[in-house]
């Protein structure tokens, strides 16, 4: 059985489950919406540069999301250890990572999307005519979110006080994602927006970067 | 000169932190050397010579 | 039940280590399974059972000696079937999805109909459409062995199988084990004490401290590998 | 055990004729005066932080490889020892930075790469304390030290691209770009004085740690009989 059907097949179970509880998205759409709240409380909405410190703000939340939203990621795989069936089933352990990493993106990119609107007229950003540019930040900050909380939630499963511990390890790693979706966003929504290709440059790099060291890496993560 | 000072004070911190480290360095090994003869005295028979 | 259709596999422990920090799992361990031996390993809580099934199923790499395979292609990861205390399912799936979900997984041609005969067989047709965790402990053990059939492995590996069993479930238990050794399958099954399910071994080892301490093959009774009043 | 003796005094030895050559030897420079004087001390220690987690990165990977614990002792002393030393740079910095530009900190790609590192070595080391089974601590100590290492370049990248306003002044823009000929031979001797200092600190935790781990074994015979 090959590495993406594998993948495809892991990735199937991991959503069906996860839309019949629904628990994660959930509760992450709720933390980021109190999160963006309270920022929004923290200056004059009316401030006419908002859109230069809004879009900051909005990435920030997403990373706290997303730090905590990629806890039971692994954890839910100790609960009658069916992580070892997986690993027992699956060709490659890389597929095991590819559908958790696939199912975490697409749960971070609903949540952002969601938040959109509501970001907008809290911060009053207009994103009118800048949709396509903003889905593509989205999609890359996501992936390289979920690319290094994956891996890292591996690892913090195996750890005390990992509830704490994740958070630690994941947020400085995501410095450079937090630089680069910021400065991308605010020029996507500023009064003249245009798109900072640099910017989605430096995205994709990262997301490959860690990419390929979670495929070269990532069957000693889960081994016993 | 008034930055004069500053340089002292950012050497002195410096070596401050070397020294700190070293000395944290130096208590743990002494614990541990502390603890190998504790176990040496309880467990005389069967302990390897170190 | 499926015949075990490719050749039986037999496994080779070579002078195996397993280390957690300075505590050692299993300690020099050698020992050789001919394929289509159904052995019953005894032995103390933490006298390195558990730990020798999870070497053999690939799931735990040894620290130092070697574990191989005969009748398996070249480094080919020879798919055991491991059925071990926890049941490795996914409580929010139905017994069915568990089941297709792993069928899947392995590439299993048709896998529909393998995964409705399985569920026959360990007598969850009727309770196929309802989620694991509202399972009894029989019941789980049940799509565990389900699960661990479906790649049609040569061989077999449990984990005190027949513990928390109600005798209604270990005689069917016993008689499906019986099927399986008498198909070929290699069985390695590790077990508390002298039981029902313990007669159907055509071998039986005793392990203590991470090594083996008697040997059927190498002269011991059941009897005294069993019962072994060890120190 | 003479051997580190020796080591360790070289080393202090070193680390204070370096001091004396950046006040005495070198050159006054001229619109700084005498403030730029610490950048022989700051930028040499951070040269050797980077030298140390650049020899733990090497030492995770061999570790994954190999799984011989002296590697897992040479991984985690590195990254002491460079927490030391990135330390000292962080608190340097600001220290000179006030005087010189009148901030304590600027968006600068090197300082602020330098802060990232410090932070993810500082998780690195909260990480081992969470972890109490020495194999599983070693392996993913040593992955997540893997992951944090390659982040930086990046970090650096980011920061360069996007935050560094105002261009270094030339003595920060690259160290020998702007340096006189006495100044380079002064940075370039205190580079090497704090690099001994990284090898004697290293060889000091490394003995700590492998001690550590007879320890453990001699615990475990006690338990044992």
């Amino acid at each position: 059985m090959g590495l993406l059907s594998n993948a495809a097949a892991l990735l199937g179970k991991e959503v069906r489950t996860e839309f019949r509880s629904r628990e994660l998205l959930s509760t992450t759409i709720v933390f980021v919406l109190i999160v963006v709240v309270l920022f929004s409380f923290t200056f004059d909405p009316t401030a006419n540069e908002s859109h230069r410190f809004g879009p900051g703000l909005l990435w920030l939340a997403f990373l706290f999301a997303a730090s905590l939203m990629l806890q039971p990621c692994f954890l839910r795989e100790q609960v009658n250890d069916t992580l070892s069936a997986l690993r027992l089933a699956v060709s490659d352990p890389f597929a095991i990572f590819l559908a958790k990493i696939g199912a975490n993106t697409l749960f971070l990119l609903l949540t952002e999307l969601l938040m959109l609107p509501v970001f907008a007229a809290l911060f009053n950003v207009s994103f009118r005519g800048q949709v396509s540019g903003i889905l593509l930040t989205f999609f890359l900050g996501s992936l390289g979110i979920s690319v290094a909380g994956t891996a890292l939630a591996a690892i913090s499963a195996q750890a005390r006080m990992r509830e704490l511990l994740l958070p630690l390890l994941l947020l400085p790693l995501l410095a450079p994602i937090l630089v680069a979706s910021t400065e991308v966003t605010v020029s996507l929504m500023g009064p003249e927006p245009f798109m900072q290709w640099k910017g989605i440059g430096f995205l994709a790099v990262f997301d490959v970067v860690f990419l390929t060291a979670l495929w070269l890496f990532g069957e000693y993560l889960l081994e016993e | 000169m008034k930055n004069l000072d500053s340089i002292f004070w950012a050497y002195i911190l410096g070596w401050a932190i070397f020294f700190g480290f070293y000395l944290s360095i130096a208590k743990r090994s002494n614990d541990l050397r502390a603890e190998v003869d504790r176990l040496k005295k309880s467990a005389p028979g069967n302990s390897r010579e170190k | 039940m499926a015949a075990a259709a490719e050749p039986s596999i037999g496994l080779r422990f070579e002078k195996v280590d397993k280390r957690y920090g300075a505590v050692y799992a299993l300690r020099n361990l050698t020992l050789a399974i001919a394929p289509g031996e159904c052995v019953a390993l005894a032995g103390r809580n933490g006298s390195g059972k558990t730990t020798l099934l999870r070497i053999a199923s690939c799931l735990t790499r040894p620290t130092r000696g070697t574990l191989s395979f005969s009748g398996v292609t070249e480094n080919q990861n020879p798919r055991a079937g491991f059925v071990a205390h926890a049941a490795m399912v996914y409580d929010e799936l139905t017994a069915e999805e568990n089941l297709l979900f792993f069928a899947k997984l392995l590439g299993v041609a048709d896998r529909r109909r393998l995964v409705h005969e399985l569920l026959c067989e360990v007598g969850l047709a009727e309770r196929k459409d309802s989620l694991v965790r509202t399972f009894s402990r029989g019941m789980r053990q049940r799509v565990a062995i389900a699960r661990a059939l479906l790649a049609n492995p040569s061989l077999l590996l449990f984990d005190e199988p027949a513990t928390g069993l109600d005798p209604e479930a270990t005689s069917w238990l016993t008689g499906q084990l019986r099927e399986l050794r008498d198909s070929g399958c290699t069985i390695v099954m590790s077990l508390h004490g002298e039981s029902q399910v313990a007669r159907l071994a055509t071998r039986a080892v005793r392990l203590d401290a991470g090594s083996v301490v008697a040997d059927t093959r190498s002269g011991a009774t059941f009897q005294s590998v069993f019962t072994f009043a060890g120190a | 055990m003479a051997k580190r003796v020796l080591l360790g005094a070289a080393a202090v030895l070193l680390v204070i004729a370096a001091a004396y050559a950046s006040f005495f030897v070198a050159p006054e420079e001229r619109t700084m005066g005498a403030l730029q004087r610490i950048f022989y001390f700051h930028v040499s220690c951070a040269w050797a932080g980077l030298t140390a987690f650049s020899i733990g990165f090497l030492a995770n990977l061999v570790y994954v490889w190999k799984r011989k614990e002296k590697y897992d002792w040479l991984g985690v002393s590195c990254a002491e020892v460079g927490v030391a030393f990135t330390t000292v740079v962080l608190i340097s910095g600001p220290i000179w930075a006030k005087p010189a530009w009148g901030i304590y900190w600027t968006w600068d790609a090197r300082l602020t790469s330098t802060f990232i590192l410090w932070l993810l070595y500082i998780s690195y080391l909260l990480l081992r304390t969470l972890i109490e089974e020495p194999d599983r601590r070693a392996l993913l100590s040593a992955l997540f030290g893997i992951f944090a290492f390659i982040d930086v370049p990046i970090v650096f990248g980011a920061i360069r691209w996007w935050r560094t306003q105002h261009p270094a002044p030339v003595i920060m823009g690259g160290p020998n770009s702007g340096l006189a000929p006495g100044m380079r031979g002064t940075f370039f001797f205190a580079v090497f004085a704090m690099h001994i200092l990284m090898w004697f600190l290293i060889a000091e935790r490394y003995s700590l740690e492998k001690m550590r781990n007879d320890v453990e074994l001699l615990r475990q015979e006690a338990e044992a009989t």
